[in-house]
């Protein structure tokens, strides 16, 4: 966007270089930014909230059948997806402070450790997504699901269309929340190239506290959907 | 309702002056967190009757509490107006899984 | 006696609109008044695609035969009129074009919060209207613009999939919109500006943004569930697997019942503002129509399953539907007994503004009580899914959002393009449009009540229905020249109208002490607030020597 | 065109004059409050037009009277509200000894089932004066059954039992309608209902020997091999289904539900999902090994189980007790 030179508006010369020309100072425009985010948060809040509504009711309706699918996923793996997650909003928020600190190296080791674990997170997910495939899980026309026992009553069988439609929302959830993960990662190494350019300073660093943000939220969703998808009736 | 009656650009202090919430202070936040994913796991191996989910989204609540007012800096935010929007949001996803967990819950009552 | 005084321009001074020339500065701008016209273009011609169907399906219903055109022509006809109108008319109309044009002119700032994004938002709706275009080109869906599980899942074969992807891409246009509206109210008004002087066009916006925000995206998740089960047979919605298509009504309405409230509330806000102008009086009871349009927003989301009376949800939840969509009808009557409390001791003026406040309030009037005929559990019963319900939501639709569209740009016009428009015209219009509205859909609150059910191509064998259905064909044909009207004339002022002063209405609101057309920052010195909203006794007495024009 | 235009609906059912009476409450008090809304536009607009010289007068507003134009319509608004509530459960709760039709929608036809065994397409003979049950299912999509004459509207919906009753009060042929948007030929789905004197409907009903539907039921319940585990006897390994429809259930997960249509039937498609306590899940499930008809008539048997033994219809000699009990009974 050509930021055309400022007429009459704007008589000291513009201090700032990453100053907007409609904003009359940094401070409004972070605010404005980060303000911006959280309403976008918001609205990826109701995005899922959708996806939480159904599972809610479904599993209401279908615990058998969906604590018998939930445990044919490893929890191992859920589990270390959780772990790896949360060590991820570490190095984010080590990102966010280093960038804030102005210390570079901090700022691009982090960046650089937090798209390593991103891609580790989406490593996990695709093996986890390849097992299924295997086992013919994948709702569709080849789903499988017979002679599976509910948890707690080993004879009865898990009925196949209940089944049917835990997958069905187990992988538009978490497809959705990678999606979503690779959105952030790529976010993430274009902020690794704009602070390699050094473009980040303690005065204007609001792309590193977005990306934050965004992150944050991201391991917020995981968060709820690991016991909910994962741990269904473990015990029995 | 948007409370922030103050002229719209009083000099508000500079954003960079983040309070210095140290490193350390991350890292603990981070081990209770991975303390909590923990937990969730043994407790969902634990039979609690009807309490398993209750106690699995507490756990996962505490947690996403401590993501959002530490690591996205909620807890030292100046103004009220973040914390109004996430209540909100909150508020609207509440509205929508308990009226139409009125419909679903009361089905079998006719 | 018009009230717009005009004045001739000495010097072509440069606006917003002759500053640039050129096919790019119009697609790659960034100015919140040139994506304003480059939506009220696209929103015009897809009003004109939806008012085309709206005139063959009433030319089909003006034989009981089904004889105009085949029976699943018909009901692509409806499912398209009603996808068209909804997502690419009456949802972006007044936020995207007078919203985008005006908020941050009303609040004294220079551009909307994020411009760029904004121009991704007028993108997103082109791109998703592109879709629907390519959509209805090349065979339609058929599933009615609810697109109700499992007949849109798993017993139609039209292009469910594409039609839902173009509104998924549009809806992200009203989120991006909404999002943009509040940062901008929140972060860029102007010095002085503080909440309780904002006109209350700019609260009408903020609780149809905070709709927008927190309900388009539970529609956007439903879409990519009824494309997923059609495409990849996920089978959520499927009644074979186990699923219950009453969730799809749950997630569908939602949404679906604020966004009514997304096409409602701005027509307020405009109607507020020409009200208050063209009665020279400060509005009754600020603080409770602004509040009102709040509790709109809040209570719009608690109501929605009083769609679903006779879909099958239990007696208990339309027990619960039932008594909150009475308490969401309190706000809305507040407001119009505030707009009615406003003319008392007003000194009114009757421009062709002032004629469409006047027919959108008895236009919403009849329409908001109606609603309270379908939110009694006992009736809805009987006139749900009838023509009842079709007349109860165009008048607060076509009566009440798009009379207050139209008012709105007739309202903001010289401002817009600097031009005054013919005023003799304009009330011919305006009479047109509500005498033709009436004609159209009063028929149809008798007709359904008789019975009548909605989407029927074919009545011949209830031909006692065909006297209501001719009058309303009729009246459909007045109503369609009234709209063809104000575009004509629009068009016409473009080029021929009288150069518009400043502020021909003088009416409060910082976009009126601005240039008209605007600069592209919209003002030369930022302006600093220290007067109260709707300050008419100020500007009356300043402007006690009246100038007498001939309009 | 204009020999029959009528303005109002055929009042023609019990539930008709309560919808009417709320309808013109509504029409007087919206009337009223447009009336007294556009009076007072009319004479402001009047009364304040703009005269030279005369400014207007500011007013900032008044709480007071915010607050009475908001309390008093709620008031009203409560009103309405129960009277549509109280006339709504009515609707709802169809009367215990009704006779029950079943009914199952299929794009673009409805296929109807009496319980004493008479199949009609599109159309529906019903006595005036008896209360009338519809259990309703449908094949493919969503459809609605409307009949306006009695002011009635059900959807029905596909995987399981919709319900809905009505009494008819007055002789003739009223519209059937589908309300809900079901595809082509939607408004093509369209019948009547044919309301007679009980002499005549004995004599259209007799016309037709089929059994009734319970009694297929019966065969059906014996093929499909049911009765092998559900015995009336001896404990099988099934649950007694003597007695069972209406009454509570204790199920094996501790819920308690009442044995309603419903639950038959989706204990029928779906056994796992609901099972009695002290029973084993061994049940198979005979979803598609069924079609909607014999589901009916499986249901309409194990309701025959639990009426009280006098007029069970399981012995031929049932039908003709039906018969006489059916001419006894007296026109509301």
């Amino acid at each position: 966007m050509s930021d055309s030179t400022v007429v009459g508006l704007h008589h000291e010369e513009q201090h700032h270089p990453e100053l907007l020309h409609h904003f009359a100072e940094p401070q409004q425009q972070e605010d404005s930014a980060s303000l911006g985010m959280w309403i976008f948060l918001g609205t990826e809040v109701m995005f899922f909230g959708g996806l939480f509504c159904a599972y809610l009711i479904y599993r209401l309706a279908y615990f058998g059948d969906f604590a018998a699918a939930s445990q044919t996923l490893s929890w191992k793996l859920g589990a270390t997806n959780t772990a790896v997650l949360i060590c991820s909003s570490l190095t984010v928020v080590f990102a966010v402070y280093a960038a804030q600190q102005g210390k570079r190296t901090m700022l691009i080791g982090s960046l650089v450790l937090t798209i390593i674990l991103g891609f580790a997170f989406l490593g996990i997910k695709a093996t986890e997504y390849a097992e299924k495939f295997e086992k013919h899980h994948v709702p569709g026309p080849s789903f499988q699901f017979d002679n599976v026992p509910v948890p707690g009553h080993p004879d009865q069988m898990a009925n196949r269309g209940h089944a049917q439609i835990y997958f069905a929302l187990y992988f538009i959830m978490t497809g959705l929340h990678a999606l979503h993960m690779i959105i952030g990662i790529g976010f993430f190494t274009w902020l690794l190239f704009a602070a390699w350019r050094g473009r980040f300073t303690p005065e204007y660093n609001t792309p590193v506290e977005m990306g934050g943000l965004y992150w944050h939220f991201v391991d917020i969703v995981w968060i709820y959907l690991f016991p909910l998808l994962y741990l269904i009736d473990l015990h029995k | 309702m948007p409370e922030d009656t103050k002229l719209s650009r009083e000099p508000t202090e500079p954003a960079h002056e983040h309070h210095e919430s140290s490193l350390t202070g991350y890292i603990v936040i981070w081990l209770i967190l991975l303390a909590g994913t923990a937990l969730t796991v043994i407790a969902a191996r634990i039979d609690l009757g009807r309490f398993n989910a209750a106690v699995a989204l507490t756990i996962a609540t505490i947690k996403a509490l401590l993501v959002a007012l530490f690591f996205m800096h909620i807890k030292g935010a100046h103004e009220k107006l973040l914390k109004l929007v996430v209540i909100s949001t909150i508020f609207f996803l509440f509205i929508l899984l308990t009226l139409s967990m009125a419909d679903y819950g009361t089905r079998t009552w006719s | 006696m018009s009230m717009a005084t005009a004045t001739i321009q000495p010097v072509e001074r440069e606006n917003y609109l002759n500053k640039e020339y050129g096919v790019g500065s119009w697609l790659f701008t960034t100015d919140h008044k040139r994506i304003a016209l480059l939506y009220l273009i696209s929103i015009t011609f897809f009003f004109f695609i939806g008012g085309f169907f709206a005139l063959l399906i009433r030319l089909e219903l003006l034989t009981p035969a089904s004889d105009l055109v085949q029976a699943d022509t018909y009901n692509k006809l409806f499912t398209m009129h009603g996808m068209v109108m909804v997502f690419f008319f009456l949802i972006p109309s007044i936020p995207a074009v007078l919203g985008n044009f005006l908020v941050p002119m009303m609040i004294g700032a220079k551009d909307l919060a994020f411009p760029r994004i904004n121009l991704l938002s007028w993108y997103l709706y082109i791109i998703g209207g592109i879709m629907m275009l390519h959509c209805m080109l090349t065979g339609g869906v058929d599933t009615g613009w609810t697109f109700y599980t499992p007949f849109s899942t798993a017993y139609s074969n039209t292009k469910i999939v594409e039609a839902g992807l173009a509104i998924f891409v549009t809806g992200f246009s009203s989120i991006l919109t909404g999002l943009n509206f509040v940062v901008t109210i929140h972060r860029m008004r102007a010095p002085g500006m503080t909440w309780s002087r904002l006109p209350l066009f700019i609260w009408a916006h903020y609780a149809t943004s905070i709709i927008q925000i927190l309900g388009t995206p539970v529609i956007a998740i439903t879409i990519v569930l009824v494309a997923a089960e059609r495409a990849l047979h996920l089978g959520i919605f499927d009644p074979r697997l186990g699923g219950d298509p009453l969730l799809f009504q749950h997630l569908f309405w939602f949404y679906s019942h604020p966004a009514v409230y997304i096409m409602i509330l701005p027509s307020m806000g405009v109607v507020t503002e020409i009200i208050a102008c063209f009665a020279r009086k400060r509005i009754f009871g600020y603080s409770f129509v602004a509040f009102s349009s709040i509790a709109i927003a809040v209570f719009g989301f608690l109501v929605w399953a009083h769609h679903m009376f006779v879909a099958g949800i239990s007696v208990y939840a339309a027990l619960v539907f039932s008594l909150l969509s009475y308490a969401v009808a309190v706000p809305s009557a507040v407001k119009v007994f505030n707009w009615t409390a406003t003319l008392y001791k007003g000194s009114i003026h009757y421009d062709a503004p002032m004629l469409y406040a006047f027919g959108f309030i008895g236009l919403f009037t009849m329409g908001g009580l109606t609603g309270l005929f379908l939110a009694a559990l006992g009736i809805d019963v009987h006139v749900t899914d009838t023509y009842f319900v079709i007349a109860h939501f165009h008048y607060i639709m076509v009566g009440g959002a798009l009379m207050g569209y139209l008012g709105g740009l007739h309202f903001w016009w010289p401002k817009i393009s600097g031009r005054l428009y013919p005023e003799g015209w304009a009330r011919l219009a305006a009479l047109i449009v509500f005498l033709g509205f009436n004609l159209t859909f009063f028929p149809q609150f008798v007709l359904g009540y008789l019975g009548m059910p909605r989407r029927y191509a074919d009545y011949s064998h209830m031909p006692e229905f065909q006297v209501l259905n001719v009058l309303s064909t009729a009246g459909a044909t007045v109503l369609g020249v009234g709209y063809l009207l104000p575009m004509l004339y629009f068009l016409w002022s473009m080029r021929y109208g009288k150069p518009a002063p400043d502020n021909p209405w003088k009416a409060a609101g910082l976009e009126w002490m601005t240039t008209s057309p605007p600069t592209t920052f919209n003002f030369e010195t930022e302006p600093v607030v220290t007067w109260e909203a709707y300050n008419y006794d100020e500007i009356d007495s300043a402007h006690k020597q009246e100038v007498k024009v001939v309009g | 065109m204009f020999d029959n235009f009528p303005l109002w609906p055929d009042r023609a059912s019990a539930a008709a004059g309560n919808v009417d009476a709320l309808f013109i409450f509504l029409l007087i008090v919206s009337g009223l409050m447009s009336l007294l809304i556009f009076s007072a536009l009319l004479y402001f607009a009047a009364r304040y037009r703009h005269r030279r010289g005369v400014l207007a007068e500011q007013i900032e507003g008044s709480t007071p009277l915010e607050l009475t134009w908001s309390v008093v319509p709620f008031m009203v608004f409560m009103v309405i509200f129960v009277w549509g509530a109280v006339v709504f459960f009515k609707s709802r709760t169809p009367p215990r000894d009704s006779t029950e039709v079943y009914v199952v929608a299929k794009q673009w036809m409805w296929k109807l089932e009496h319980s004493e065994g008479q199949r009609e397409i599109n159309e529906l003979h019903v006595p005036v004066g008896r209360d009338v049950k519809l259990i309703m299912t449908s094949q493919d999509v969503i459809h609605s059954f409307f009949i306006p004459a009695f002011r009635m509207k059900q959807d029905v919906l596909p995987g399981r039992y919709t319900l809905a009753w009505f009494r008819a009060t007055k002789p003739g042929t009223y519209h059937l309608f589908c309300a809900e948007y079901c595809g082509t030929q939607h408004s093509g789905m369209i019948g009547s209902i044919i309301v007679m004197e009980p002499a005549q409907f004995e004599a259209w009903m007799s016309g037709s020997p089929a059994g009734p539907l319970s009694a297929s039921g019966e065969k059906i319940f014996a093929e499909l091999g049911c009765v092998t585990c559900h015995r009336a006897d001896t404990p099988g390994r099934g649950p007694n289904l003597e007695g069972i429809f209406g009454k509570p259930v204790q199920l094996e997960d501790g819920r308690t539900i009442t044995a309603d249509e419903n639950y038959i039937r989706e204990s029928i498609l779906d056994p796992g999902s609901k099972v009695v306590s002290g029973f084993k899940p061994v049940m198979p499930t005979f979803q598609g090994l069924v079609s909607e008809e014999q589901l009916n008539a499986l249901v309409a048997y194990v309701k025959s189980l639990s009426q009280p033994v006098a007029t069970s219809t399981r012995t031929a000699a049932a039908t003709q007790q039906d018969n006489s009990r059916a001419a006894g009974s007296q026109v509301q």
